[in-house]
């Protein structure tokens, strides 16, 4: 098991430009099942075995897609998003970059009446490790096993996963949330999910500095949560009111800080970590490792 | 994007929004003939994007012209926050019977803007939030159907009794959102919201930041940046396709993802060092990035050290390595460098860096901390 | 019984100018349970005996208003009918003239997710006899009785139910639903409600040219109402592409004359009167008067 | 109110709908200069807002200046169906490789505006829907969300598999959209959109009308208004707070409510009688109203009797009555007069009139046979 994908979900491709079109291949090797993409003037066509469809609605109609992942440049991607909740896809992955703030929330506001997920945007997706990826993890990285991930991150979720693997803890799920301020899916919408799943024992959660996600994810833990649940937070050495790469990461107000959100999660009983190898050696705690 | 008071005034008026009519000027000779036009007495207020510019006596009332050249004299060249002060707005002095606070902002936790008003004007509204929370309204924003009148309305007259006053102030909130909504602002900030001894409602100061993720639809605005020293860095970093922050330590870091980057910066002060930067070449091995990155780095004279960070993802490592190649035959540096490098075709990678004389380390946090050692050397030789 | 309203219902009133202020008299003396009126600026005050208030949440609030009742000029209606539906009344009654077309359709939107009807706009309001009238009816003309009216207009209206009291047949609920393109509850929401009710033995349905909402009528009556119902429709003589004093009054299209609308009626076997008088005969024939 | 072609092509081109540059005039050596300017062939086109003008002989190509000289001159003063052809739009002649149809409109059973579009334009789309149905799409549009650019694409990729084509039909759509919702419209339609043999897509007929409730936010709309003659007795009555429209038969009606008006009219012609005219003089019982009222029915040649129908409701008829009273000592008119009034203070009304000479009945049946036996006996003397 594992949650929101495994290798039965029936995944579109938004956007098959220069990107889409080489994760979609990747997607495919790694054992995803790409069932249709999506790129206006490209319908009729054939790309890597699947059909490529005008719209989102042709693509859900013709092959019911029930996932989409959009690669759409950041101008289109809030119409691509409404394009493919409102053709009926559950789940949305938005790997774009840059969509503006105020158009992600007016996007949740439709998404949630449609009843549709979003992870992202600005995400990188998210793997069931040996059933499914949606999005441009690299798959080599995961093993399948019993941690959790979850992350406002890219690079840095493939460097604690790389820890893990390298020290035998395989992953049911991990997600890359996306480094916006304003996301679809947030740490308590995943780890009700992983609480739920029978294949994940413990789960890891990758904070940063900006919001107050952490804090929240800290509540939600000692209140709904009886997994193991282990935390890290980056950017303890950001100053305030700098943008850190990420829209989302930028520290506004006090909680926003990377010491407020350690503090936190560790008087909800939440371990946390002080560099990558050291989650790897709370986890192997908590696991027995 | 911070706009500065003047700036964010104009777009305030251009929505309707009643404010001083305020001349932002260069100098003190143009501080004299618009105060002239304005009428005095005026009020010269620095245009620097921080906080508590009257405490560090950037604002001054001026009874006359000559009075008002001299203040301005005084203010332009001064230094708040680290900031030169080069612009000051010359406002027509107002008479003020109450000052309220107004702002809209994004409220991540609930995914909406949601709009904050105070009869405690006029102070720093953080510290309100802090002590008082109790006197401040919020009120949430629907994004897709915006701030609608009858909810400025119930929060308007919570702050005013007087029918007149309420409704002006309405009138603002909404003509606030309808700005804020416009420019795609993740800030936009009236303190103080002034009533004056004549019962109109003014903007008094003015505050807007725009989404820099938004700034594609508004290349208007974009002419508005008026960049500090360091955020010209920034900038220039940014269209180089890098995001770059400058600190004040001494391992210079390069590093592919935002996350990671921070997790490298927080391993080498963990680690006893101090990171120089902030530095995301992104996802991509174009040497030219890599060129660029290198020159930030090397241009920080504060820089001991350099710490390059890659995990090969989607990315792969011989391609990065390649792109490292190519950046450091440009780039001199007498500077000693670590390269960590590990993720796909990782092998190949630290061959071809190998091959170049660079013996690249798999491990992060040996990384880092061989380069704090580095540069402790250097910094003692 | 009646529908929609009673003598217990707590009706507020939105906008105390002369005509709100008259028309609250006016209900008042009827017997309607007025509870509240909102006006900006008149907080604080009060109007014969009611308390009136800054805004409808205020009014709501202290009062638990369920209904209310909009007097509130064109321009300022769409905001004061979001107010009151967003305060929590569960009816609201706009008697206002010229909100424009796309406005009323996105309030109506709007209120379908909060689960509020809307009575109009453009409506001379609804009245139960002896129980409770909402808007502008002259209260005089009404009885208490058997016959449910539902009419797009208003003094037609009255000159139908003057008539009908006349004969001896009272009314249980008489509505004026409104001279609009696009209005709130339309004859197929209030045949429900009036089916439903244990007073109402027969309705008449007063249409006129304009829509097909007496083609929709026709089709729901057949399907899904037992109790008689007697058709009445005007503009018979009106030519095409007129608006004949209501904005919804205009032919435009085959199905918006009186003619196309008094054959369906026909067909799905409604009697439809050429009169007045007509309409008391048919009753009369029903009913047994 | 219906705008013409010229005018409707404005709006659109202000919205960024590409339409041909041209050129509205009042003269035919107007036209012709207008054809030097725009290049020809252009095609002449009669401005009236009715349907069938090329038919009437209302549209004419012209190869030269001065051929479109000619042919302004044969279509200006034109009558088409009843309107007098006062202006003419020169328009450039363009190469059409196919003809479609895109429409946005009410749809008052859904109570939200819906667009429909058809690969068979450029013909009757109610002649279409009537025959075809299946050859219109239709797209519904949430009024608060408006036609977003993915529903629109999934339109026109039904009308063309060209990706070129159909992106710039779909943004057309979208800019249809932004044009209704930003006017108000109730009708706003492209008939034909051409597709041209370049392959460039192009509106070359437009049609617009607007919601008369909205106008109060359109002031500058409000200029645009070219009423027929007809239309303009009908405005009047408007400014007058009257809702009139003239009929061509013989017994002028007053009414209070547009349903009761509407029901007059109906009797009248059950009756076997012919109305001259619905009027509606709404729930006030000003006499300055029914001074118009009077106006309108007595300047009206064709009407023989006036049947005025009054159901005195909130307003009461003692009201009423002292308003008639009033207006018929103003007007002084030979005309046979019946009026019949019930409702609140019936009997206190009826005494106001009878003390002025008139006996008021309560029953309109019997009132409007009156009035037609007494037009019958007025056509007869």
């Amino acid at each position: 098991m594992s949650i929101l994908i495994n290798k039965h979900t029936r995944v579109m491709v938004q956007g098959l430009g220069r990107d889409g079109s080489f994760h979609a291949k990747e997607m495919i090797a790694y054992g995803t099942s790409i069932v249709a993409g999506v790129h206006p003037g490209k319908g009729g066509t054939h790309l890597e075995g699947f059909p490529v469809f005008n719209t989102a609605q042709e693509a859900v109609d013709e092959t019911d897609a029930e996932c989409s992942v959009i690669f759409v440049p950041a101008p289109f991607a809030e119409d691509a998003i409404l394009a493919a909740a409102n053709a009926g896809t559950n789940l949305v992955v938005a790997v774009t970059e840059g969509i503006p703030v105020l158009d992600v929330s007016g996007v949740l506001m439709e998404l949630n009446e449609l009843g549709t997920r979003l992870v992202g945007p600005n995400s990188p997706g998210l793997i069931s490790p040996g059933e499914s990826k949606v999005g441009i993890m690299p798959g080599g990285i995961f093993k399948r096993g019993p941690v959790g991930v979850i992350s406002r991150s890219g690079t840095l979720t493939y460097e604690v996963v790389n820890q893990l693997t390298a020290a035998g803890f395989g992953q049911s799920t991990a997600i890359g949330m996306g480094g916006d301020p304003i996301i679809g899916m947030k740490y308590n919408d995943y780890l009700e999910l992983l609480e739920n799943d029978g294949d994940t024992e413990a789960v890891v959660i990758v904070g940063e500095i900006g919001g107050s996600d952490e804090q929240d994810a800290a509540a939600f833990v000692k209140e709904h949560i009886t997994k193991p649940v282990v935390g890290y937070i980056v950017g303890r050495s950001a100053p305030p009111g700098k943008r850190m790469g990420h829209a989302g990461a930028i520290v506004e107000g006090a909680s926003g800080t990377a010491a407020a959100k350690v503090e936190v999660l560790r008087d909800h009983g939440i371990p946390v970590a002080d560099t990558v190898e050291h989650i790897v050696k709370l986890i192997s705690e908590k696991l027995g490792g | 994007m911070k706009l500065e008071e003047f700036q964010a005034k104009k777009l305030f008026r251009e929505q309707g929004i009643p404010t001083p009519a305020g001349i932002m000027v260069t100098s003190a000779i143009e501080a004299e003939s618009a105060a002239q036009e304005t009428g005095c007495p005026v009020v010269i207020k620095a245009q620097v994007q921080a906080g508590g510019r009257g405490k560090a006596g950037g604002v001054k009332l001026a009874e006359t012209p000559a009075e008002a050249r001299r203040a301005a004299d005084a203010i332009l060249g001064m230094t708040i926050k680290d900031l030169v002060v080069q612009r000051v707005l010359v406002d027509p002095a107002v008479s003020i019977a109450g000052e309220y606070y107004i702002g809209i902002t994004i409220d991540r936790r609930k995914k909406i803007p949601v709009m904050m008003a105070s009869a405690s004007g006029g102070v720093d509204i953080e510290k309100v939030a802090a002590d008082s929370p109790e006197k401040i309204i919020f009120q949430d924003i629907n994004p897709e159907r915006g701030l609608r009148s009858f909810e400025a309305k119930q929060v308007a007259f919570l702050l005013f009794d007087d029918k007149k006053k309420a409704l002006a102030t309405a009138s603002i909130m909404v003509k606030l959102w309808e700005c804020f909504r416009k420019v795609d602002a993740s800030l936009a900030e009236i303190n103080p919201l002034a009533e004056l001894s004549d019962g109109s409602i003014l903007a008094l100061d003015a505050k807007i930041v725009l989404d820099e993720n938004a700034m594609y639809k508004h290349l208007e605005l974009e002419e508005l940046r008026l960049p500090t020293p360091s955020e010209e860095k920034e900038l220039e970093a940014t269209r180089h396709g890098l995001s770059y922050v400058q600190l004040d330590g001494e391992i210079g870091c390069m590093v592919n993802g935002a996350g990671l980057a921070m997790a490298t910066m927080d391993i080498i002060k963990h680690l006893g060092g101090t990171p120089a930067n902030f530095l995301d070449i992104g996802g991509s091995s174009s040497p030219e990035k890599v060129v660029h990155a290198m020159e930030l780095l090397v241009s920080d004279e504060n820089v001991k050290a350099i710490f390059i960070n890659v995990f090969g993802g989607i990315t792969r490592c011989d391609d990065v390595a390649n792109g490292l190649v190519k950046a450091l035959e440009q780039i001199k540096t007498d500077l000693p460098l670590v390269v960590r490098l590990t993720g796909t075709n990782e092998e190949e990678g630290r061959k071809i860096l190998s091959d170049f004389g660079i013996r690249a380390t798999g491990d992060m946090t040996g990384g880092a901390l061989k380069a704090i050692n580095l540069a402790a050397k250097g910094g003692g030789s």
